[in-house]
């Protein structure tokens, strides 16, 4: 514990902002009673630790034997910190509304709140650590914050999804660790004894003197674990009943960064299989695993009756092509994948907060209850209708530029390949696109919906999704210079 | 100044010759039947009359019944225009070739037809209903003869086919054969002769182009009838000089040669008129459905022709 | 200006959302849109005109980060974005009155100008990632457009399988620019036009371009959107659809296949002629059966779309075999047949918006007697008719014309399957255009002559003269392109040489006005002569009879062989024209069945008539499709309501598989 | 002398805690099971001590207590106590006869030292050894939590599970934060038999019938 606080103690360092505002966050709004005070507090400290995060862009801090900043984790934890602070905005709205329709007991907020910041301060942690072991450590505990949150209603279904996530979820993480040991051993004749040979900054140096076959073990727990966390069929079936039951915010970031987090996690592994050169070819299994996940999503996103595990599926299909265009590696393939990651984040969590406020509008989470939304909401209607374009891949939103190099880079090498990854992109576009078709147009059912929300909480629940659909249709078009550069360089790394 | 002239002497002679064309079928049909016929220049009588009598029309109808007997005629003329009839050396020769012809007759037709359906009665919409279905097929089988011609002269000109003909390029070829017979049975369909249509009747069930114009009287029948008229010996010229070109004369012809072309242009057409007069005694007039056995025949025949150049051509 | 127009495009977009509760702002954006397009219309002119080395590169700072938007207008992108913007004028025009009468002016404004970017983007697009975005662009504004009247489930269901198809075509363009970039990424036109490829990547890319392209622009069997979302849209919308959107398609599938790709064998030019035979007499059998007058506007675009296909084959066959005078040929005849198709397609579909607004009803039988309510709307649809069916001296002859001249020189091309093949399609190419005059002389006649069937039909009145102007506009430009072909063809010589090579005159040595390809002595056509004799005959015609006879005119009643009638359901309508092509084409093709059930004898009742038209490429394709996804997301969807036991089974099965893979690689 | 008789105490226990991880597929009786668990975790504290002892890292004693005090003690004591108190069905029931899982089992650890033998030529015998047990003890706890219906043999599968992790890691030389995974999975640990207790899972995870499943997940339509 010394040891950590020993690395923290540089003032200068951002990290230490970016680490420490959320997990004090955490504290004080444990010790909090009022939710209402609570809302605007945890909106504070994740505003400090989405400016703390963009100090990073002006001062790179030095790593240390814990935590580090590259090209790779900067710009994601400039992501997590983003859709931290949007949703925390986002949630505020969301919380008034449930509060006020009796779905929700300020006690359970009590909690939920603490738990907010301290889900933000794991993923954070697992971002910026320069260890395998605390990055392991920091998922995991990322895991218990989710499940609490998750079973947060205390309905038959919440708990049931929070167990199945909570179980599932547990196995994968110790497969994970399993497959951490194992770096750790090969590294270990290499680098000698001790922290060394979990640091990631070290370990990339060394890499190619490890022990080949080793990494190949390693690499298929560390899939099997980090995947399952990812949602990668068939490890998935935590993931919809998890992003479904929860509070709606709680769906926002754990598809739009929890879901980064792992896949960040093996990412990382990935980049020492590349660095050593001798292993097996980790792609095959990548690829075919993002595509069983993509038509696993596609199809079963025909017959999903409830909105968020609509969007839930989505995410599995997302994480199935960023998995699979990792597969394939490659500049231009590593370069979308990254793109798509990032845009992915955005475009779900702003989904995720449209769902929230139309289900809440609507007083339903079923899709055929749900209609004519531009009709009765134009705004959000449009808004919706634009993020689910955009989730689908249609330009002019950043989604479709990386399924753009996806596609057509992966054709010029392995048309075989490319073949049903377009047609299992095109099949769950097709489902998207009735879906959001029936519940964007049509006449409106007569609202039932609970909470009528003031003004504030209004623009409270608007401004977050406008300012994600913003982002999203501009890196559609332009993507700024320094953020391709980072992406190229790790897209070498990547192999 | 010569093709000049000739043109003009051929615009007049279509037009004059053919009603004279027409009566002369009915004359021997009407020997054929056994009926000793009304004289051969009955038409020209029967035109004049109906341009004296005044013009009824119906209430519903609008200016496209009253303009398409004019057009109707103008655009049947204007295709009898570029047929070389006696003279291969016309001064239109060059402004439609045979898809053009065949374009040209559509026009007339086109409008004919919607002068059926102007007035709004159930015969009206029978005429031109039937009228397109035969000529949905009549006009293919008709573009497929001109494909074989022109794979055959290497021109999609009437003229120039004649040419070719007369300068004995083709000698006798199964092809043309073939597109001679398709070209018959178009011709037979465009002019509504037996077995496709019946010119003589007004009964219900079986007429085609005479529902279609069921309507008209006065001047405006006679600028239909006129044009039928016209149509027939059109076909009869088009029969004449892409597959029987003898005695036609050529460009740079003096007055002798345009002569024999003149006579000759005179017997073919009246031979021709004879054995279609001779075709339709002997035979039955088919049901409606069955048109599209008799036309897709000569589409086919046409394809044929177009197939079996190449059979001719390898050996 | 060409960037000046299309960013004025975007703000018109943008005011149109944001001041769309202001009853002016459909007609002002509408005016907007009609500025811009003459603009661009200028431009594209200005462009058409120029030498054809002289258009020059322009890199904007967005897009792809290594790439970034690459934007050219050369001669070909000029010629389509006269054609698009053309209609586009038109529509526009017509759309400044016609918007206020739509349901929702609110739904359209802000797309229209969108839709109107996306296609004119497309075509100045010189990188993949800019063509593909623009493309996109296009489809999603028409999309938004056929949702217009998103209370119709009808148009809810056309849009969507508009927009699943929509992307279908992308991933197909996509994965056509992936393998004409190569692996590196570089997906600039130019460098694809250095690229070379092996033939089975090169065969891969003109199939996967013929799919992308095809599908958009309805080509059989990817038409099927087609006539669903066409006619769902605003009819000023679908004018651009149908007469313009398909041709930004072909424009797509000139690019790849005749530009970024030179060398694209023979066998792909038959089989975009056949593709192109079969589409345009299934668009056009379809067409003739249609009640709905834009539902038959759409199959007919798929009709015309096809014969300019067959033109395009042609070229690229002829291309292949080295022909490339003849290869010219084929290539002015195709694109003059797009230019064609353009104008008398919006035409009709601005007048099929015209019915409707006089009558509110679009289908053919409760319409009737429109000619004298509605004489400039009926003036201008017969015009249009007349052109669709070929007739000439209108335009739509000229261009089929030339595309049965190049045809018939197709049987001297070298291969032995073109030998054979070349005159079927010529025979099938003759029946779509015996059959669309069949087709539109049933439309216009049951539409706009006879007595009206319905009350709304007698009561239609003339519409604004807006709108009746911007259809006369495209009326005479059908009547001018058909009577001076050889001027229009000349303005296509700097379009096709960079495209086969050869500087070629389609008037070869008769000069103006005479349409001469290649030789005069392979037969010749003039528009103009044409005109002026048919003119002078018919004056003459009419100055002879009315000299020689009466001009004595009466009305009465109809005649009818006898019959008084008074009952206008007593008139022909358009299900009874059709019955005699529907028995004759439609038996095998749509398995048409005809169904009457007489009264038993003594029973009042009405005796009943049904007709049933199977669709064979629907059934056949899009819903044996349908069926198996549902199959297989049924079986899927168990693994939903697993136990977790059995999820953990699952993990378990994937890490011991993983594993023995490991295990056995390593081996 | 002193190394190999390092390497062979490591083998022994690590032996230990394989046939332990067998004995748990063998049992038919819940408390027997809970008995061999313990058992289990013994060996693994003493696999902890050992190496802390041999390796000279004293935190590795930390982890040997853990697994000690919490796994070899508290964690069967609550278990017990937690069957009696919910009234859990005595027997084991299996969703794969006893003989097949052992058959499977069998196949799993060879599977594991075919996949480890050629992978650690060049490390030490010790890691070699310890690593193939490991994965072994880790495939084996994976196999019971698929094999059983009991929620609390479920929950020992889980443990067997993490055992087998924290042997690869007591068994890795040097391997900093040993003692705070042992923690962290104390703490998932806890939680599941909090979870357990909590929500009255009796018999089984996937008790919640199937109907129920059906209608309320919202998916069916």
């Amino acid at each position: 514990m010394i040891s950590y606080v020993a690395a923290l103690s540089h003032t200068a360092n951002p990290l230490l902002w970016i680490l420490g505002s959320p997990l004090a966050g955490a504290a004080l709004l444990a010790l909090l009673p009022r939710w209402r005070a609570a809302a605007i507090v945890n909106v504070v400290v994740s505003g400090v630790t989405l400016a703390a995060a963009l100090t990073l862009f002006q001062h790179r801090p030095a790593p240390t034997r814990l935590l580090f900043i590259d090209d790779f984790n900067i710009y994601l934890v400039a992501l997590t910190a983003f859709v931290g602070f949007t949703t925390s905005v986002f949630s505020a709205a969301y919380i008034a509304r449930e509060t006020a329709a009796r779905r929700l007991r300020p006690v359970h907020l009590r909690f939920y709140h603490s738990m907010y910041q301290a889900f933000l301060f794991t993923m954070l942690l697992a971002l910026s650590a320069n260890n395998t072991g605390v990055m392991w450590v920091a998922v995991e505990a990322a895991t218990l914050t989710t499940v609490l949150m998750v079973s947060l209603y205390r309905t038959r279904e919440a708990i049931e999804a929070a167990w199945k996530y909570f179980i599932l979820c547990s196995v994968g993480i110790g497969l994970a660790l399993f497959g951490t040991i194992l770096v750790y051993l090969a590294a270990e004749p290499v680098m000698g004894d001790g922290a060394d040979a979990m640091a990631w900054t070290l370990l990339i140096g060394r890499a190619a003197a490890f022990q080949p076959d080793l990494l190949n073990l390693a690499f298929v727990f560390v899939l099997v674990g980090y995947g399952t966390k990812v949602g990668l069929a068939p490890l998935h079936a935590w993931l919809p009943d998890a992003h479904a039951e929860g509070p709606t915010p709680i769906s926002a970031v754990l598809s739009g960064l929890l879901l980064n987090v792992a896949l960040y996690a093996l990412l990382r592994f990935k980049m020492l299989i590349a660095a050593n050169g001798h292993t097996l070819a980790p792609g095959p299994l990548m690829v075919m695993m993002g595509l069983s996940s993509l038509f696993l999503a596609g199809f079963m996103l025909y017959r999903r009756g409830d909105i968020k595990r609509l969007f839930a599926y989505s995410s599995i299909e997302h994480m199935g092509v960023i998995t699979f265009t990792f597969g394939m590696g490659g500049a231009v393939a590593n370069f979308a994948g990254l793109m798509h990651m990032t845009m992915h984040s955005l475009t779900k969590s702003a989904i995720f907060f449209a769902v929230g406020i139309i289900s809440q509008n609507a007083g339903t989470k079923r899709i055929a209850d749900i209609r004519g939304l531009t009709v009765s909401h134009p705004f959000l209607g449009w808004t919706f209708l634009l993020a689910v374009l955009a989730i689908a891949g249609l330009p002019p939103m950043g989604v479709f530029m990386s399924e753009f190099l996806v596609v057509s880079s992966t054709f010029a090498r392995q048309p075989l390949l490319a073949l049903p990854l377009a047609l299992g992109l095109l099949l769950a576009f097709g489902a998207l696109v009735s879906r959001v078709q029936g519940m964007a147009f049509g006449t409106p059912l007569a609202a039932a919906g609970h909470g009528r929300p003031s003004p504030m909480a209004n623009a409270m629940a608007y401004a977050p999704l406008s300012a994600h659909m913003v982002l999203v249709v501009v890196a559609g078009l332009y993507l700024p210079p320094v953020l391709v550069s980072w992406f190229q360089t790790v897209a070498k790394l990547l192999g | 100044m010569t093709a000049i002239l000739l043109q003009f002497a051929h615009i007049l002679l279509v037009v004059a010759l053919a009603p004279l064309v027409t009566g002369w079928v009915r004359l021997v049909k009407a020997r054929l039947n056994g009926r000793c016929g009304p004289s051969p220049f009955q038409p020209y009588r029967d035109l004049y009359r109906l341009l004296q009598k005044e013009a009824v029309i119906a209430h519903s109808a609008s200016w496209i019944f009253r303009a398409a007997p004019y057009v109707t005629f103008a655009a049947v003329w204007l295709a009898a225009c570029i047929v070389p009839t006696f003279t291969t050396d016309l001064l239109l020769a060059p402004a439609a070739d045979l898809i053009a012809l065949v374009a040209l007759l559509g026009l007339a037709r086109f409008w004919t037809a919607l002068a059926g359906m102007d007035v709004g009665t159930a015969f009206g919409g029978l005429g031109s209903s039937r009228e397109m279905l035969i000529a949905s097929l009549a006009e293919p089988a008709m573009l497929m003869v001109t494909f074989s011609l022109s794979l055959l002269s290497g021109s999609t000109s009437a003229a120039h086919i004649a040419a070719f003909v007369l300068s004995g390029g083709i000698g006798l070829s199964v092809s043309l054969g073939l597109a001679l017979a398709a070209m018959v049975m178009v011709a037979i369909a465009e002019n509504g002769r037996i077995p496709i249509d019946n010119p003589a009747t007004h009964l219900e069930l079986t007429m085609v182009h005479e529902a279609m114009v069921l309507e008209y009287s006065g001047r405006h029948l006679a600028m239909i009838e006129a044009a039928g008229m016209v149509r027939l010996t059109l076909f009869m010229a088009l029969i004449g000089c892409l597959f029987m070109p003898w005695g036609m004369a050529r460009p740079g012809a003096d007055l002798a040669e345009i002569a024999i072309g003149l006579g000759a242009f005179l017997g073919k057409t009246f031979a021709l008129g004879t054995v279609l007069a001779l075709f339709e005694t002997s035979i039955a007039k088919m049901r409606v459905f069955r048109y599209a056995d008799f036309l897709g025949g000569a589409l086919l025949l046409a394809l044929l022709a177009t197939i079996f150049h190449y059979v001719s051509e390898a050996v | 200006m060409l960037i000046g127009a299309l960013g004025t495009l975007l703000v018109l977009a943008f005011l149109g959302a944001v001041l769309g509760r202001d009853k002016r702002t459909p007609a002002l954006v509408h005016a907007g849109c009609l500025v811009a397009s003459l603009a661009l219309l200028a431009s594209g002119l200005g462009h058409l005109g120029q030498p054809t080395d002289a258009a020059t590169t322009m890199v904007l700072p967005i897009g792809l980060p290594w790439t970034q938007a690459h934007v050219r207008v050369d001669n070909l992108a000029a010629l389509f974005m006269v054609i698009v913007n053309l209609s586009a004028a038109a529509a526009s025009g017509f759309g400044i009155a016609y918007a206020g009468h739509l349901p929702e002016p609110r739904r359209v404004t802000p797309f229209f100008p969108l839709f109107l970017f996306g296609m004119n983007a497309v075509l100045i697009a010189d990188d993949a990632f800019t063509f593909l975005v623009s493309w996109e662009f296009m489809s999603l504004a028409s999309w938004a457009l056929v949702l217009s009247d998103h209370t119709r489930a009808e148009s809810r269901r056309a849009a969507l399988v508009y927009l699943t198809m929509a992307a279908f075509g992308t991933f197909s363009l996509l994965t056509c620019f992936g393998v004409m970039a190569g692996p590196g990424g570089d997906y600039t036109f130019a460098a694809m036009r250095a690229h070379s490829l092996g033939p089975v990547a090169g065969s891969l890319a003109v199939l996967l371009a013929l799919l992308g392209a095809g599908s958009k622009a309805g080509l059989v069997p990817l038409h099927a959107w087609l006539p669903l979302a066409h006619p769902a849209a605003p009819s000023h919308v679908s004018a651009l659809m149908s007469g313009v959107m398909t041709k930004v398609a072909l424009y797509a599938l000139i690019r790849i296949l005749m530009d970024l790709r030179g060398d694209v064998g023979w066998e792909w030019g038959a089989v975009m002629m056949v593709v192109g035979g079969i589409t345009a007499v299934l668009g056009v059998l379809y067409a003739v059966l249609q009640d709905d007058i834009k539902t038959l506007l759409a199959y007919s675009t798929v009709e015309n779309v096809g014969v300019v296909v067959i033109g395009l084959g042609l070229a690229i066959a002829f291309k292949a075999d080295g022909k490339t005078t003849l290869a010219a040929l084929a290539l002015v005849a195709g694109l003059y047949h797009a230019i064609n198709h353009s104008v008398f397609k919006s035409l009709l579909f601005l007048g099929s918006g015209a019915v409707m607004t006089a009558t509110g009803q679009r289908s053919l039988g409760v319409l009737g007697g429109l000619l004298n309510r509605m004489p400039w709307t009926g003036a201008v649809m017969l015009v249009g008719s007349a052109a669709i069916s070929a007739l000439p001296p209108l335009n739509g002859f000229v261009s089929e014309w030339l595309i049965f001249r190049a045809l018939f020189k197709g049987p001297t091309l070298s291969h032995w399957a073109m030998k054979f093949g070349v005159p079927v399609v010529g025979a099938l190419l003759a029946l779509a255009a015996a059959l669309a005059a069949a087709g539109f002389v049933r439309a216009f006649g049951v539409a706009f002559l006879g007595r009206p069937r319905s009350a709304e039909a007698a009561a239609a009145r003339e519409v604004p003269a807006p709108m009746t102007a911007a259809m006369a506009v495209l009326a005479v430009l059908c009547v001018v392109l058909g009577a001076i072909p050889v001027t229009v063809t000349k303005a296509l010589d700097g379009v096709i040489e960079p495209l086969t090579g050869v500087r070629f005159s389609v008037s070869a040595n008769l000069g103006w006005p005479w349409l001469s390809p290649v030789s005069s002595d392979w037969g010749s056509y003039s528009g103009t002569v044409l005109v002026l004799v048919g003119l002078s005959l018919f004056t003459f015609t009419i100055a002879l009879v009315h000299r020689l006879g009466t001009r004595a005119l009466r009305r009465a009643d109809a005649w009818d062989c006898g019959h008084r009638e008074s009952l206008p359901d007593a008139q022909y309508s358009g299900q009874s024209f059709a019955q005699p092509l529907r028995r004759v084409f439609a038996a095998t093709i749509f398995r048409a069945r005809e169904r009457v059930q007489m009264p038993e004898p003594g029973d009042c009742g009405p005796a009943t008539h049904e007709v049933s038209l199977v669709d064979p490429v629907w059934q056949g394709l899009y819903a044996s499709i349908g069926r198996l996804v549902d199959y297989i997301a049924d079986r899927v969807n168990h693994l939903q309501f697993l136990t977790v036991r059995r999820y953990l089974l699952m993990m378990f099965g994937t890490l011991v598989f993983l594993l023995l893979v490991v295990a056995i690689r390593q081996q | 002398m002193f190394a190999h008789l390092s390497y062979d105490v490591a083998h022994l226990i690590g032996a230990t805690v394989l046939m332990a991880g067998f004995g748990l597929l063998y049992q038919r009786r819940l408390q027997a099971v809970l008995n061999t668990f313990a058992f289990q975790a013994l060996a693994l504290a003493a696999a902890a001590g050992w190496q802390a002892h041999v390796q000279n890292a004293p935190h590795l004693w930390a982890t040997a207590g853990i697994a000690l005090v919490f796994k070899a003690l508290l964690v069967p004591f609550a278990l017990h106590w937690l069957v009696e108190r919910l009234g859990i069905h005595r027997t084991v029931e299996t969703a794969l006869s006893i003989g097949w899982t052992m058959i499977v089992g069998v196949a799993l650890v060879a599977l594991s030292i075919m996949l480890v033998l050629p992978v650690t030529a060049g490390a030490a015998a010790l890691t070699r050894e310890s690593l193939a047990l490991a994965m072994s003890v880790v495939l084996l706890g994976l196999l019971m939590m698929i094999t059983r219906h009991n929620a609390v043999t479920q929950v020992v599968g889980f443990m067997a599970l993490e055992n087998g992790l924290i042997l690869a890691a007591v068994s890795a030389k040097g391997m900093p934060l040993v003692v705070e995974i042992s923690i962290a999975f104390s703490v998932l640990v806890a939680m599941i038999l909090f979870g357990i207790f909590f929500f009255r899972i009796r018999e089984r995870f996937d008790s919640l019938d199937v109907q129920y499943l059906e209608t309320f997940r919202g998916d069916r339509q």
